[in-house]
């Protein structure tokens, strides 16, 4: 059983710890595994993110830790403490008793997430008044306090709107207002800035980034915008068809990313390339969930596949200092050629 | 670029001036107020060329891009095709019309009906253009070609949108408007639903198809390092006006106009060592376009904003090629290698525009 | 609101004037009411002065004309039947009937919301089967079965209730579970779908993260968001009491206007019919202005309304379902917004 | 991990070659369905072949033998749901019925549903003044007393099942009116028809290929629950003397008639109005059934079969406390 | 508060009425009490004897006259009657009832503009001359010769001179048992008894008058206890025990239209009678209690024959009958429409499917036309539709209320009698005769023509004499007589022992 990366730091720094962690889901096609054996751990006051192509399982394992999983979906397997108290032994109102207080989370469609029928203020304050038992003004100032935090002008006029007289930009800080609320030890924020536009988007990571250093909160930054990752995040946690495939500093990962995936994900920023040139890409699409091969997860569309990576599903084994990869071939990665010529190739076809 | 190799002069395809669009929503208990989703847009697109358009979330990019679609009736202003008014066409010279102009929708998943394949659903447009491809067997083969083009497979055609994921969604949209053989597209963030190696192939794919094929594109997104990567100008716009526009490196390197400086400089960057020493936060709240400020529209979170903006909306400045600003004389038919933006007091120099790089 | 208000006036006026003309002519159609009033053996003299007396000797369009013109002037005729004012006989029978139909409609709802949330909690689940069942079985159950049977066990067997009549707040049971059948079973379907539907939104989770109890997920975050359709339904089951539980105000001797209206009509009492017509079609009316305002009251999205061209235009602000004409006979919108999905 | 290997495999041996289920397949998966699927289908065929089969027992008349009740084996096959006022075979009576009630039920259902359905796609799909008159004449059609419309159509025509068709379908249409325009007008809006609208579709071509599917199973329920008002409604147009006229019979007129036997002979009454509440709620269950069948969203929840649902519900489980185990170890 | 309108002081339900208060359950709610309406059974039968009294009364069961309001009448050329009034009887209103009183009351029913019901039903067109000779002595002319006119003004109610003649009054005034105290519309009527009543006090303090549509309920709230007497119940009502019978003066038959075929041949009039086996309808449909009928009036009423024997039931015959009538060159398949109106009777739709079934069986082509009470009528009443898509059988039920066959022949078996399909000149010919025959002789000249219409006019078909039903709770005793249905005389009504 996988380990938790943070083993070397104080115990204390790990406000979340997640071991092995499996998600299985049913579908038509029968049961299918999205997330598997996935582990890592958030630290006090840091960001972690955890990045992968869209559908590869990171709003699953959030939902997962959160205990919100749709009814088609289950946890099949794996730990995860929060402040070493295990989630998903928890029972209903244990459960209840660590949402809001314990854990915090963000959803990534701000638009539907906020209930359309009720004011700002009564959702901002429903978690002082389920938690804290405040009465109703109690928790309209407080829910007043909360938006003046999270930067929404005049929030004393604005705490009786209803969400839909909110720009995007104002929903996504009420959202984050509202998993903040009771400062809850964990943060798990899940694609808090897709479809904003960047000046906005620097607004919200501006607020995540003071939230961090008051409050000491764990964040786990859910993306996969990698300049975002790079800017935001301390570390990092990749992940390939529901598997984690690399996780260490995001310094490290991104200056030297010790499996493929991660490199060939990198080498597909359009930032630095010219117009009209082609863009490197990986060649190939994810392997369908419910036909994920035997070995490694990444074979088919690996340069560096070979036969034991179709017999033999790689480890996560250290690469580096605080780095980990699953891949057999991981010291060769750095010496592997961007892949724009076979990207350039494939597309061509 | 591609086209640049082409003898032909430069034709443009596309020409739209002062194009405005107002919507009535509902408000309060006295009836309905206007929304100017479009307030004077002046725009034009060479064939061959690819058009950026950028801005905030809500400043009428959409709403732009279904006007020019015939989807949403304009108020007032021009829209010539190829010298043709679209909105005056009927009948047969529409439709003709519409082969011509296509559109690639902002979500992947709404824009295909869940109900029908993949296959019915690009092959969709000939049930309307009979003429195209008028036997069962001159569309298959067509859809065969299309499935390859947009690099799905011909077994892909028999599955249903939600077994797709949405990069491939995405790919049956761009299917579905070039079945037509379009000359001009347009795509409403044809990416942003997508994830990084996805829409890399993706925007490799729209590349090849103009190499190919010629067509023009006017491509939306908020995706600066996207847009800047696939335009050849870009018009960006706050408010339902374009308040900048430019050859994208003009606009990228050096932005007249503070609001796109602000996004370049918030733009966030992979590589720490081109990361902006000094960015710009914009501070305040995008303003209600219900209720939009007087005078210049940006002057509520303009850093630079004097008290002459409030009361005037400013004028196009236009920056020479030797880097002089100058006011924008409307009278000098704009060349389009010109930067153009509409402010009083327009950006100067990188550093001012929050992108000096600490080197 | 007031505008809202004026336009929703003049928008429906016309079809009520409309409803109106119909009935005039169409009553007139279902032959001379002569024979009815008259002794079998009357004679030609009697018949023609009851013509007379009647107004009836006129051209249509004349006794059209005479109509309009005595409703102006509040005069809605005089009943054939029973020589009293038209009017006043409709305005006594409806209380009645609104009393009846409002109860009615009170316990109903309130059954569906407990039935239909609890059975949406686990859709497809045993309470769930039971309850689409039973509902489907009362509102398809005949409602005069359900009165004799009743009154059999309830107020013969039993002795619990008397058999029928206005007297006493027993004599409501009766004609109350018997009315209560049908929208109860319609609205269990239909709060069950719009609550399926609800449960799945992303809000429910939200709720759910800040440790809302199920209680408070259901009964508050699921609930109101639910009801709309629920609400668009009860409103067309309401229309369908107001203009008369025929069969129960019938059988328990309930004074109300749906008897008032059958009599009228087979009696052909026309002033009588035109003015229960009237004033039912007024109560509709009304009633759909009110749906409306619930749907201000439920929904803020709606909440600034504005007729329904340019409320449309808003629809980047609203959901799929709440429009001016929206609170429609759908059951069916309602109860299978069900499962569908919005998304696609 | 095997039981889940064999849910999978169980799960994939009811599929196709293409991997999707059959419409059968998807019917055998939802017994309530399936049942009532069985069901209307004998209503269907005893329509049918019914009267051919049972016409000249359902017109005997037996003035010794009336009102026996049923379940009597003594009283002989025939009798086995007793006999009416007028001892006739109440068997015989029901299955001649049936094809009265469904004639009758059937396309007045379906003229409604055709005609109300139609007219709201087409005012929902392109709004404005169009919509306006017709919810107008909707609401005139809803504030119009029913029962007048039925004494005036069959006072100046006649009675005859063809009238009384006319009448069920004219006053039913607003309901199929109004909700057909109501989820017309939002699906209008939905980007696909945006889409379709830049081809250069033609109205009438967008309304069929995108919105009728779409609203057809939400308006097939309403006509199943329709369906038996319908049937109640005649019911009491035969009461008022202006509905299926007797020596025809149909199950509402027979509730109808049985009423006042209720006391004294109540399977004149109930059992007849017992078809009808069967038939309808089969029919429910049926459009319930095939709404999810439908829609591509909902799908799945048939396309899984019992067993594998189980099988996997078992095998989370375990795999769960072998967890716990190793994670106690 | 949330109760229906008016309804606190509605009669309370419940078996533990009080026992001062007689509560009655009608079948419908009366349309106006107006006394010169009583002739409409639901006017009536709370009025009636009740409410208001007439001058003279007709005892339902020996069918004699005898004195009410009036204490005796004579004539010396039946065209002239005299009548002397009964003295101290008060109105409900404190004032005395005299001779202007009584002229009033004619005046107002017969010869006023007000379209009174009772007015077409028993005077017809003509008007009476009326004289008041003394305050209690009041002379009636009638236009020509009229030896019922006794019987005819036993149809009218007295009510007090100052009633309006020009209006029709919906709450009347009158001088009976019972003081009309208020009638909560759709709900009930309350009458208590008059304390000034010139007669013998009624039993019971108060009467409570409501209705019900629906038998079943009616004969539920007997049994529950919630009302004392119930009328127009039908035995499947389930009513058992407390279930009353009695003669109730109405008979049915069907009426054959002899300008189409078949029924243009006499032969099949006939057949028609020969193929209804009204024995064992009457045994089987009504449980005995109803009598096959021979004539168009039960027995009771002037004219009535005990010895016309009811038409033999024989199919055989029928058959035959039509063979013949088919080879004599009769369009015998031609179709006959079986015009029947729901709900007039109990059974009445079972009867018509008997009836259709046996004369199907002898060999005709039925058509079973039910229609509601307004399209009935038009087949029931002069003119005739004449667009017919068939001959006309009508079924008609006929009450003769006043106890006399002539207001059943002249209207239903003159040639020109509005309830008549055809007649003959013969027939006509004894009609008249019998309408102007007075004693022994009346009662025989009509025993001839409802002879004659059987054996040679065939215009009906007889099908029984009917008897009514009144649920009686077991804390009351009444015995009803033959007009107790339109007539319900609550002061003979006691308190069971
Ligand atoms: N309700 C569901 N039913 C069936 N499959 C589901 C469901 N929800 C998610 N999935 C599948 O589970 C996988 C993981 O989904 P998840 O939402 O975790 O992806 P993600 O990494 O968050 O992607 P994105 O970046 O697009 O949000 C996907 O392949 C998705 O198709
Ligand atoms: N049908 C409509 N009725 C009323 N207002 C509308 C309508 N469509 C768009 N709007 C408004 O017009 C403005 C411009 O909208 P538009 O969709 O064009 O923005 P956008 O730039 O495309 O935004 P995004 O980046 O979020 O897609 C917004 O304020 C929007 O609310
Ligand atoms: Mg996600
Ligand atoms: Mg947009």
């Amino acid at each position: 059983m996988l380990e938790p990366v943070s083993n070397k730091q104080p115990q204390d720094e790990a406000v979340l710890q997640v071991q092995g962690l499996d998600v299985d889901i049913r579908t038509p096609k029968g049961t299918v595994r999205v997330v598997s054996n996935v582990g890592f751990s958030a630290r006090r006051g840091k960001t972690l993110a955890l990045l992968g192509e869209s559908g590869c399982g990171k709003s699953m394992t959030a939902k997962a830790i959160a205990g919100l999983l749709d009814p088609v979906a289950s946890v099949a397997g794996g730990k995860a403490y929060l402040d070493s108290r295990d989630l998903f032994s928890m029972n209903g109102k244990q459960r209840r008793a660590v949402a809001g207080e314990g854990l915090g989370i963000v959803f990534q469609d701000a638009l539907a997430a906020l209930n359309p029928v009720y004011t700002i203020g009564t959702q901002l304050g429903e978690a002082f008044r389920i938690h804290r038992g405040a009465s109703k003004k109690q928790a309209k100032s407080e829910a007043i306090e909360l938006m003046r935090r999270v930067g929404i002008p005049e929030p004393e006029t604005r705490v009786n709107s209803y969400p839909h007289q909110f720009s995007g930009g104002m929903r996504q800080r009420i959202l984050i207002a509202m998993a903040v609320a009771l400062s809850p030890k964990l943060l798990i924020a899940d694609e808090p800035t897709t479809a904003l536009d960047v000046t906005v988007q620097a607004q919200i990571m501006q607020l995540l980034r003071n939230l961090r250093s008051e409050e000491q909160m764990a964040v786990v930054l859910i993306t996969h915008d990698l300049a975002v990752v790079a800017e935001e995040a301390d570390d990092v946690c990749v992940m390939y068809a529901g598997n984690v495939v690399e996780q260490g500093s995001v310094d490290t990962v991104f200056t030297q990313p010790t499996h493929p995936y991660t490199k060939g994900l990198l080498s597909s920023v359009p930032a630095d390339a010219q117009r009209g040139e082609g863009l490197s890409s990986i060649p190939g699409s994810p392997p369908e969930l419910s036909k994920i091969p035997a070995g490694c997860v990444y074979q088919d569309r690996c340069p560096l596949a070979s036969a034991i990576c179709r017999e033999q599903r790689p480890a996560l084994r250290e690469t580096g200092p605080g780095q980990r990869s699953a891949c057999h071939f991981a010291e060769q990665v750095s010496t592997m050629q961007s892949n724009d010529e076979a990207a350039n190739g494939q597309d061509a076809h | 670029m591609s086209i640049e190799t082409q003898t032909e002069p430069e034709r443009t395809v596309l020409e739209v001036q002062d194009l405005a669009k107002t919507f009535h929503v509902a408000s309060g208990s006295s009836g309905t107020r206007e929304l100017k989703a479009l307030d004077g847009i002046n725009l034009s697109v060479k064939r061959g060329e690819t058009l950026g358009l950028v801005g905030e979330s809500g400043c009428g990019k959409s709403t732009l891009a279904r006007t020019l679609m015939m989807l949403e009736q304009p108020d007032g202003g021009t829209v010539r095709f190829d010298g043709q008014d679209p909105f005056a066409l009927r009948g047969k010279s529409l439709r003709a019309w519409r082969r011509r102009v296509q559109m690639v929708f902002q979500d992947p998943f709404a824009s295909l009906n869940a109900r029908m394949t993949a296959g019915q659903i690009i092959t969709e447009p000939f049930a309307t253009h009979k003429d195209l491809y008028p036997t069962a067997a001159a569309r298959k083969q067509r859809l065969k070609e299309l499935l390859e083009l947009v690099g799905l497979r011909a077994t892909d055609a028999d599955k249903s949108p939600q077994e797709f994921s949405g990069g491939q969604r995405q790919r049956i949209g761009i299917a579905r408007a070039l079945s037509l053989g379009p000359d001009l597209i347009i795509l409403d963030e044809p990416v942003s639903a997508l994830d990084l190696s996805v829409q890399a192939q993706v925007l490799n794919l729209l590349n090849d198809l103009q190499q190919q094929l010629g067509v023009s594109y006017i491509f939306i997104s908020h995706d600066l390092s996207v847009v800047r990567h696939v335009t050849d100008r870009v018009a960006v716009m706050y408010l339902g006006r374009i308040i900048e526009t430019g050859s994208t490196e003009q606009v990228f390197e050096s932005p007249l106009h503070p609001y796109t400086a602000s996004l370049m400089s918030a733009s966030p960057k992979l590589d720490p060592a081109l990361r902006p020493k000094n960015r710009i936060v914009l501070q305040g709240e995008l303003p209600s376009p219900l209720d939009p400020p007087s005078g210049c529209r940006f002057r509520t979170r303009c850093w630079k904003a004097q008290p002459i903006c409030s009361v005037e909306r400013p004028d196009s400045r236009v920056r020479a090629a030797d880097g002089t600003i100058s006011l924008g004389m409307p009278s000098v038919s704009r060349s389009e290698e010109q930067q153009i933006a509409e402010c009083h007091f327009p950006v100067q120099s990188a550093a001012e525009a929050g992108l000096a790089v600490s080197a | 609101m007031l505008t809202y208000l004026r336009k929703r006036i003049i928008a429906s006026a016309l079809p009520l004037v409309v409803v109106i003309i119909g009935v005039f002519a169409l009553a007139r159609m279902t032959g001379n009411p002569a024979a009815l009033y008259l002794p079998l053996n009357a004679t030609e003299t009697m018949r023609e002065e009851f013509a007379a007396r009647n107004g009836l000797d006129q051209p249509l369009l004349v006794q059209m004309a005479q109509y309009f013109g005595g409703i102006f002037r509040l005069d809605f005729g005089t009943s054939m039947r029973t020589g009293q004012d038209a009017a006043e006989m409709a305005l006594r029978a409806f209380p009645a009937t609104l009393q009846l139909a409002g109860t009615t409609m009170a316990i109903a709802i309130l059954l569906a919301i407990v039935v239909g949330s609890a059975a949406a909690m686990k859709p497809n689940g045993i309470l769930d089967r039971c309850s689409s069942f039973l509902s489907m079985t009362a509102a398809s159950i005949p409602d005069f079965w359900l009165a004799i049977v009743g009154i059999w066990v309830f107020a013969i067997t039993l002795g619990w209730v008397p058999t029928s009549g206005v007297a006493g707040a027993a004599a409501w049971f009766l004609p109350v579970a018997t009315l209560v059948m049908r929208p109860f079973g319609t609205l269990v379907q239909v709060i069950r779908g719009a609550m399926v539907s609800a449960l799945s939104e992303p809000y429910i989770k939200l709720a759910r993260s800040k440790g809302a109890t199920e209680y408070r997920v259901i009964g508050k975050h699921a609930l109101r968001n639910a009801a709309a359709p629920g609400l668009t339904v009860a409103g067309d089951l309401t229309v369908g009491l107001v203009n008369g539980a025929v069969v129960v105000e019938t059988i328990f001797g309930w004074p109300g206007i749906g008897k008032l209206m059958i009599d009228s009509i087979l009696q052909r009492d026309f002033a009588v019919l035109q003015a229960c017509v009237l004033l039912t079609a007024v109560a509709i009316f009304i009633l759909n202005i009110l749906i409306d305002l619930g749907y201000a009251l439920l929904d803020p999205r709606v909440r600034p309304s504005a007729g329904a061209r340019k409320r449309r235009k808003a629809r980047a602000a609203q959901g799929p379902t709440q429009g001016s004409e929206q609170h429609t006979p759908q059951l069916a919108a309602a109860s299978m917004a069900a499962d569908s999905t919005r998304g696609n | 991990m095997a039981s889940l290997e064999q849910a999978a495999s169980a799960a994939k041996a009811a599929k196709g070659k293409d991997g999707r289920v059959s419409m059968f397949t998807m019917l055998l998966r939802d017994r309530f369905a399936t049942v009532a699927a069985v069901f209307l289908v004998l209503v269907v065929l005893t329509a049918i072949f019914g009267p051919a089969v049972m016409g000249e027992r359902a017109t005997a008349q037996n003035l010794m033998f009336m009102n026996k009740a049923p379940f009597d084996p003594a009283n002989g096959w025939l009798y086995i749901l007793g006999s009416d006022s007028l001892g006739r075979s109440m068997l015989a009576r029901m299955v001649v019925a049936t094809q009265t009630t469904l004639l009758v039920a059937v396309p007045a259902v379906l003229v409604a549903l055709i005609v109300g359905s139609l007219w709201g796609v087409w005012a929902g799909y392109h709004r404005g003044r169009r919509e306006a008159v017709s919810m107008r004449i909707a609401d005139i059609i809803m504030s119009f007393p029913s029962l007048l419309l039925a004494v005036v159509v069959l006072f100046v025509f006649s009675p005859s099942a063809a009238n009384i068709v006319l009448i069920l379908a004219i006053t039913r249409i607003p309901i199929y009116l109004r909700t057909a325009r109501a989820e017309s007008a939002e699906l209008q809006s939905r980007t696909f028809v945006d889409a379709a609208r830049t081809f250069g579709t033609k109205p009438n071509a967008i309304i069929l290929r995108h919105v009728i599917p779409v609203v057809t199973p939400t308006l097939l329920t309403l006509a199943t629950l329709e369906f038996c008002f319908v049937m109640l409604a005649e019911s009491s147009l035969s009461f008022l003397g202006i509905g299926i006229q007797p020596p025809d019979v149909s199950w509402g007129l027979m509730v109808a008639q049985g009423r006042q036997y209720l006391q004294t002979a109540w399977w004149l009454s109930i059992l007849p109005g017992l078809a009808i509440v069967l038939t309808a709620v089969a029919a429910n269950v049926l459009a319930a059934w095939m709404r999810i069948a439908t829609d591509p969203a909902q799908r799945w929840r048939l396309e899984l079969d019992r067993k594998s649902t189980k099988a996997f519900e078992k095998a989370t489980r375990q795999a769960a406390k072998m967890q716990a185990k190793k994670g106690n170890d | 508060g949330c109760s229906v309108a008016n309804s606190e002081e509605a009669a309370s339900g419940g078996s533990s009425a009080p026992s001062d208060t007689l509560r009655v359950v009608l079948q419908q709610e009366p349309p106006t009490l107006e006394a010169c309406e009583s002739n409409l059974t639901s006017t009536g039968v709370v009025i009636r004897s009740t409410i208001t009294e007439p001058l003279i009364e007709r005892n339902p069961t020996s069918g004699e006259l005898e004195p009410k309001l009036a204490t005796e009448w004579s004539s010396k050329d039946d065209k002239t009657w005299t009548l002397k009034l009964r003295e101290g009887v008060k109105f409900h209103d404190g004032s005395e009832f005299t001779a202007a009183d009584a002229v009033a009351t004619i005046d107002r029913a017969v010869n006023s503009k007000l379209g009174c019901n009772v007015e077409g039903y028993v005077f017809g067109d003509d008007d009476l001359k009326l004289k008041e000779v003394d305050d209690y002595t009041v002379e009636v002319t009638a236009a020509k010769k009229d030896p019922i006119l006794p019987l005819r003004l036993s149809f009218l109610e007295v009510v007090p001179e100052e009633t309006s003649a020009t209006e029709k009054v919906r709450e009347p005034i009158g001088t009976g048992p019972y003081k009309l105290d208020d009638w909560q519309a759709g709900q009930s009527i309350n009458a208590s008894a008059y304390t000034d009543y010139w007669g013998e006090a009624p039993e019971f303090q108060k009467a409570n008058y409501q209705w019900r549509s629906e038998g079943s309920v009616r004969a539920a709230m007997i049994t529950s206890g919630e009302a004392d007497i119930a009328t127009g119940l039908s035995p499947e009502d389930n009513i058992g025990d407390l279930g009353v019978s009695y003669p109730n003066n109405e008979t049915v038959a069907l009426r054959m239209h002899a300008d189409k075929a078949p029924f243009d041949d006499i032969r099949i009039r006939r057949a028609v009678n020969y193929a209804i086996d009204k024995e064992s309808i009457v045994a089987s449909l009504y449980g005995g209690r109803d009598k096959a009928a021979a004539q168009l009036v039960p027995s009771g009423v002037v004219g009535h024959s005990e010895d016309l024997p009811v038409w033999e039931y024989n199919a055989q015959k029928a058959k035959d009958l039509v063979a013949e009538a088919k080879a004599a060159g009769t369009d015998v398949s031609a179709p006959i429409n079986l015009v029947v109106r729901t709900a007039q009777f109990p059974k009445i739709q079972e009867l018509a499917q008997v009836i259709q079934e046996q004369l199907t069986q002898a060999g005709l082509t039925v058509n079973l036309k039910m229609l509601e009470t307004s399209q009935h009528l038009t087949y029931q009443v002069r003119p005739f539709p004449t667009k017919e898509d068939g001959a006309i059988m009508l079924m008609t039920q006929h009450g003769n209320q006043a106890g006399d066959a002539a207001f059943t022949v002249d209207q239903y078996m003159t040639t020109k009698g509005a309830q008549s399909a055809f007649g003959t000149p013969e027939l006509d010919k004894l009609i008249a005769q019998a309408d102007a025959a007075t004693g022994d002789d009346r009662q025989a000249a009509f025993e001839k023509v409802f002879k004659y219409q059987n054996d040679e006019v065939v215009q009906f078909a007889h099908i029984a004499h009917q008897t009514g039903m009144l649920g009686i709770s077991q804390s009351v005793a009444y015995e009803p007589n033959s007009s107790s249905g339109d007539e319900l005389r609550l002061a003979e009504v006691t308190a069971a022992k």
